[in-house]
């Protein structure tokens, strides 16, 4: 086989010299009952040119010849060539877990500039090497806010994503630690007033999502005074930290968490991405993760290697602030490129290019008689519309024209019946979005029809606000 | 060659850039205006201006400060380490596989539920289980995965039980994972043949244990073969049997989990399967259970029809919920589906076979000069422990760094804890 | 600008540290008179996203949804997905020619290897690092041939690569070369009978290509001694090398030279390819191009270097073997990858499927009432076929099923009106090639038809032998 | 890190592979049968026997051994050494440009066409010619095709002139192409300011010589100011300019060739557009010339109709016939054409700008501690001479081993070959 660099005379050579004769021997140590008498039912074996074949038909069946409006925690922005070229050197591909620092230094340093830059746009002073994603580094600073306040009761917000909610819930709930959701206002963003009386003394967190799950930016200042007056951290998850080349640092917050996939790292399905967590210096201890430190070699050259690793679970063991071990050290490698190349100015400029697309959109889409934007706070690149008429309808008629028109909200707010939640990065083209509102246009004439000859309709067109 | 290469931040200067934009399509706005004076951030101070050239040279001086498997053979214990084929990378990277959104309507992203659906059964069928999630995003979300689900079925029997064994070979994540779970930890201390000692674990085998967190075969590389009679013990006593599946490697094709008494184990197809480390990740760790685990399972679950249309399965009443945003790290399941295509199943079986083979061919060229930990033969891998070597003062972590002098990445150093000096190959 | 490492402020201190005052200082030396006064007119900036969709639509407009059967000279093989992975290694891609060898150990030990695989193909004794492509490495080794015997008369087959012939038509010339051609035979192979009178004791060198033009396999042996008797030298181009694992290489000859193109590189509308030129070891003093030699360093050490420069250009100038300088390194390089994947056992096998594939073929259409194989002698992946009726029109109804049925033979030989030139790779499967032998059925029926109907045709159907 | 690595060959064992086909699909055939004895042959003997991860390790540790633009600095004289963007290789990797065939038919072929006819445009107007051919395959073979259009052109004529002036600055690869060619080369010494020397040039234009083959920047990184007085004397005696564009990095938007009397050149897309090196090819080397050389321009030429359909037209009884089979390295062109759209005319300009500055700034640098050859401004490249260190000893060739030590690529050595102790850089 290919990949195998034994040959048969290799084979019979190695099984002498170890003194066996048959490759059977080799496993005399499993009992003869628990093997397996017959061949694997799997497919294969494929040449090369038949893997490919087999992946080509199924990537066909996918949504590659359509524009979208998906975002919703995972986005869609252009990649540039380099950051391929770059991560497919084996080196960076092939290389196992940095502990011997010697044989890792160029990880190590990336992973330290990743670090760097997380902390520069987050406005913390310490981050992480990535963590799995979004939804478990929010997890993760839910549990370490636990362990820096030793108190057991958590506030989200119910404009978090819904499924990092649910993943906080998954590790929660058997710790019997008490979870409460604040509402959110007619702005879009967290009901000040509502959270006000969820936070108490006994809080351990609360966490928000900014921009939101909406699209809504959080007053992220206010909170966090708020916050603080009970002694409960603030957890800051930011899923598109695009917005944070326009959008103000939460740099009032004690932990920011999220998602980098934004940053040249492919939308594949929901994953891999990488998932950050910065904080404050004092709180370093109670960070889950590898933290890659800088540090002088013996004739005083700079090198870098795994730091605070007493935390982690090799040597504190039931004890570890997590039991986190491989992470996605590539795709923060894939983020870093990513970040180096925009820079400062490319990132911010790219960030003003999102939202001229998204409040071009908006507008656009306003226009339309019928749709509303029913949420107020100012948002980066996604917003909410209130479709004119079921929005499953206009989706549908949407996907006809070869557009995915976004995100039904009714799936994890069921009060938003008919909105729909739209991203607009730098990739969807004007011409579509024009496509896209003339749909809108289409179909709300066709709605108010519908009314007006008094026919059946899928979900009516009347009953706005 | 000498290289030498400073922080990327130190070649910034005012103005350069990597990367430009297309002509903006839209009129431009005022983001100041849009978001206020209260949102508005005008800089990220410190973040870096450098140009693509730089950028490129700048990540290619630092990989070549790296050993990857493909500069070099990597004597890794416990984390297996195999070549990652190149094809894999090319087809997680198709258009369409690596462009789909999560929330893309099923209808539209059946390539994707296929390629799950499809690594699945593959999955199922080397482990000889009866389910499996891919949700998690590495071993250790598995082993918490499979963890919170041992605890659901009890719960659902309405039992509530404490403690979770794990024999003191184990590696870290299990007692971590443990904890994170909501149990604790007890250690079960191994028999002089590294192995778990039956009489221990009828010691520790109660009522308020809910289960035993095995690795086979174990850190030492060695097939725990008691393990019928340990999985009988623990099942006796109502307790469920969790199989970290870390060296799967050693058994795939030969011998099915799902036959020996295993309930739930994960996979690491970033070992086993030969999804690449990438230095640290991403990996993805599958949790395979048998059928009474199966209600607990982490929504959503993949359901193919007869018509082999793919659908997404939400409505699982008894599900711990969800581990992990979306559906895991589908880039790997791509991958690993990848690897087992290229075998087959003779293929796979000789995998299996050429890790034995060389494990014990390591073991048994150095038997001479080092001393093994515990003389048994080597499934996929073997610990030597540098006992002879400390003598005059040399320790395995001297050993190791004199084999990077050489060009090599060392064996795993100091682990498994319960051998003194250990040398895992 | 993105590629560019130079800041504005960079470069108004080197303009003060050079002591000017501003940029157009710098140009000085070019006379006002000669200085464009206006912006170039080409297109761009462009980004790299708009470059990508610029040659994406390019790409487009394209034969790349066809099968194609289209050989002479260019061939499709399946290509490794490695190849481009090992040459998008910044250290072989963006590396400058081996003159430093310290700095270029990596190339030159892999040219050293390509040289040694071409000779274990060629059954040659001493291969060159590349020239540009088959044409002109005939044309070389033409040239060179011409150095060593000191004689001024050549001698092609009229079955070698007709655009070979018009390369080293192009060179001889200019040097008052007499260049004389030998026709073919009814087997397809050169007239052996005519070949004999074409020789004298003035001739320099006898080119034939096998596998020829056609697709037919050349008796190398007993045209070496028929060369040899005169003090001719016996030049054999190679343009399809896989041929090689099949068919007994021409060891005879005194120089084998050829294309490497099939072992690895993209077919790219015709390059950039890799030519190669293997031949004895007492002629390498005249051999073109650059060779790279074994050695060994002060420390005993093995290590590679540009060997025998002094043939070349830069120390010889005007009495250098050939002007080449840059060649096609990175494709020779492609072509080592390849062979090393393949290997010994691979590349057999690969030539056998293209043999079965290529005789399944002949036999699916020779069954054609109306087509015919005209040539007799063995072929390898190439043969020709007389069509039934007009090869245009065939090609035209091919075309329509997404076929590109072969190289009309009349564009090079006006006397084979209706003749197709067909290769059948690995990437042709069955299916195409059944679909095409079913349009050829039709086809063949369709004309004769016309025949019967005494209606008007475009080429006779009668018109056989 | 230390590596060694053998050759391929000795890794070689019987039964490896690193590559499988797929099942084939026809039925089987006997080789040895269908080519019978005198054909078939059973063996390649020698050939390797390796796997796919051998492969890769390989190439790999080879490649570490290895300089290249992406690990640092090539301060090179003559060849300009750039980045090599990577969006080039992505685009030249497109299915339909990477897999079109060049016998497709035309109208299958219209990308590929398109493109070439469009880098055509550019470099048509970059350069100031009237009409270019993108089919030599580099440097040297566009000098070889510029020399054998002259010569077409004098024949034309009924003239038969024998000689080419060339400088003795000159690159080897212009005398070379000059014998090759048929003509005999004579040389021109230069001034005391590097350039032609006009008195020179006056005694050896004579009625004998076809023309002068002049390198401009020369190789000193000197503008020959000159160039419309010395093109006015050749052509004044019926000769024709040829001018080697390798340096035409220091003129692309700044001056175009056309415009000082030069008839014909030849570009070099892997020095000044960009595309990348590779070790030592593939480049490109198209020939650009004005009307009166147009219809000896090697056959096919692209034409494009007025709705933009191109064709290759052979129809052209006076061309020198063709040097290459095919168009050329049309992959270059890919690569060259994505480079100016990159950069765009703006773009274009601040590269000559940057390289003439990064030039004058190395020279005002280094003119401290070397002695300049010429004492004059320099272009986009400088030349010292090692007179101060050679009188103790230490030349060019010394200096640049130095550098390799520190790890720099040196810069080129030895050349010019009328500077003694070159470095040129
Ligand atoms: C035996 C064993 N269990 C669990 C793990 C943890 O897996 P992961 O790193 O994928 O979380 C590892 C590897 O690191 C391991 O070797
Ligand atoms: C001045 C000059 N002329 C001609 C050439 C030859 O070009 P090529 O190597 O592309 O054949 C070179 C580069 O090597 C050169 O520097």
């Amino acid at each position: 086989m290919r990949y195998l660099p034994n040959s048969p005379s290799d084979r019979a050579q190695m099984l002498n010299e170890i003194g066996l004769k048959s490759i059977e021997e080799l496993f005399n140590q499993i009992p003869e009952e628990l093997r397996l008498k017959r061949p694997l039912q799997v497919p294969g074996p494929f040449s090369e040119q038949e893997i490919l074949e087999f992946f080509r038909e199924a990537a066909k069946e996918s949504s590659r010849e359509y524009v979208s409006l998906l975002g919703a925690g995972v986005y869609q922005h252009y990649r540039p060539v380099v950051i391929d070229v770059l991560l497919s050197r084996g080196e960076f591909l092939t290389a196992y877990t940095p502990y011997q620092a010697e044989l890792a230094q160029g990880t190590l340093q990336a992973l330290f500039e990743f670090q760097t830059l997380i902390t520069q746009l987050t406005g913390m002073e310490v981050a992480n090497a990535s963590l799995y994603d979004g939804s478990t580094a929010t997890n993760e600073a839910v549990l370490m806010a636990m362990r820096v306040t030793r108190r057991e009761r958590v506030v989200l917000a119910r404009t978090l994503h819904p499924e990092y909610r649910e993943v906080v819930r998954t590790y929660l709930q058997n710790l019997g630690v008490k979870q409460v959701e604040v509402p959110y206002a007619t702005s879009g963003q967290i009901d000040l007033a509502q959270l006000e009386s969820a936070l108490d003394l006994e809080t351990a967190a609360l966490v928000i999502q900014s921009p939101n799950f909406f699209g809504s930016i959080e007053r992220v200042s206010e909170i966090a005074a708020m916050t603080r007056k009970c002694g409960a951290l603030l957890i800051v998850a930011v899923p598109e930290p695009l917005s944070l080349a326009l959008v103000k640092e939460p740099s009032e917050a004690d932990i920011v968490c999220g998602e980098a996939q934004s940053f040249g790292v492919p939308v594949a399905f929901g994953g891999p991405f990488a998932g950050f967590l910065a904080t404050r210096e004092k709180l370093v201890r109670q960070m889950p993760g590898r933290l890659v430190g800088q540090t002088v070699d013996s004739q005083g050259r700079r090198g870098f290697v795994l730091t605070l690793v007493t935390r982690e679970q090799f040597i504190r063991r039931e004890k570890a602030t997590s039991n986190i071990c491989t992470s996605q050290s590539l795709c923060a490698l894939a983020a870093t490129i990513y970040l180096c190349l925009l820079g400062k100015q490319g990132l911010k400029r790219l960030a003003e290019h999102n939202l001229a697309k998204t409040h071009y959109a908006a507008e656009a889409l306003a226009s339309v008689a019928g749709v509303e934007i029913p949420f107020t706070a100012p948002y980066f690149n996604e917003f909410v519309v209130k479709t004119p008429g079921s929005a499953g309808a206009l989706l549908e008629a949407l996907r006809e024209e070869k557009i995915i028109g976004g995100l039904e909200l009714k799936r994890f707010y069921p009060e938003l019946k008919n909105h729909l939640l739209l991203c607009v990065t730098e990739v969807v083209r004007k011409a579509d979005i024009d496509r896209m509102a003339e749909v809108y246009r289409r179909f709300a004439a066709h709605s108010r029809m519908q009314v007006t000859e008094g026919e059946f309709q899928v979900a009516p067109a009347g009953q706005k606000n | 060659m000498t290289r030498n290469e400073g922080l990327i931040f130190e070649r910034s200067s005012p103005g350069k850039t990597g990367a430009e934009l297309s002509a903006l399509d839209v009129p431009p706005v005022s983001a100041k205006e849009i978001l206020g004076e209260e949102f508005y951030r005008s800089e990220i101070q410190g973040f870096p201006e450098v140009s693509e050239l730089e950028v490129v040279r700048h990540f290619t001086r630092l990989s070549t400060w790296n050993y990857g498997i493909d500069t070099g053979l990597y004597p890794l214990g416990s984390c297996t380490m195999k070549y990652n084929p190149r094809v894999n990378e090319a087809v997680a990277a198709l258009e369409g596989l690596a462009t789909d959104h999560p929330y893309t309507p099923e209808s539209l992203a059946q390539g994707c539920l296929k390629v799950l659906a499809q690594a699945a059964r593959c999955l199922i069928e080397i482990t000889g289980m009866d389910s499996i999630s891919l949700q998690p995003a590495a071993g250790a979300q598995g082993e918490l995965t499979g963890l919170l689900m041992m605890r659901a079925y009890h719960k659902d029997r309405n039992e509530h039980r404490r403690y979770i064994l794990v024999p003191d070979s184990a590696h870290g994540t299990n007692p971590a994972s443990v904890t994170i779970a909501g149990y604790e930890a007890r250690n079960l201390k191994s028999n002089d043949r590294g192995c778990v000692d039956l009489e221990e674990l009828n010691r520790a085998m109660t009522g308020e244990v809910a289960g035993l967190m095995l690795t086979n075969p174990n850190t030492l590389g060695i097939f725990e073969d008691q393990i019928q009679e340990i999985a009988r013990k623990v099942h006796a006593k109502g307790g469920l049997v969790y199989m970290d599946g870390a060296n799967m490697n050693a058994l795939v094709g030969v011998a099915r989990p799902g036959e020996f008494g295993v309930d739930v184990m994960h996979l690491n197809l970033h070992k086993t399967f030969s999804t690449p480390h990438g230095g640290g990740g991403p990996g993805s760790g599958p949790v395979a259970v048998k059928k009474i685990l199966e209600p607990f399972l982490p929504a959503p679950i993949i359901e193919e029809d007869a018509e082999g249309f793919c659908r997404l399965n939400y409505d699982r009443p008894k599900s711990i919920g969800r581990v992990r945003a979306f559906y895991g790290n589908f880039g790997m399941a791509v991958r690993a589906l990848a690897y087992i295509l290229a075998y087959g199943p003779q293929g796979l079986h000789q995998v299996t076979e050429d890790a034995v083979l060389n494990a014990n061919y390591v073991l048994a060229k150095l038997r001479s000069a080092y001393e093994l930990a515990y003389d048994a033969p080597a499934m996929h891998e073997c610990v030597f422990s540098d006992r002879r070597q400390a003598q005059r003062g040399v320790r395995t972590g001297d050993i190791a760094k004199r084999l990077i002098d050489y060009g090599f990445h060392p064996y795993t150093v100091s682990f498994p804890l319960i051998v003194p000096g250990a040398m895992m190959i």
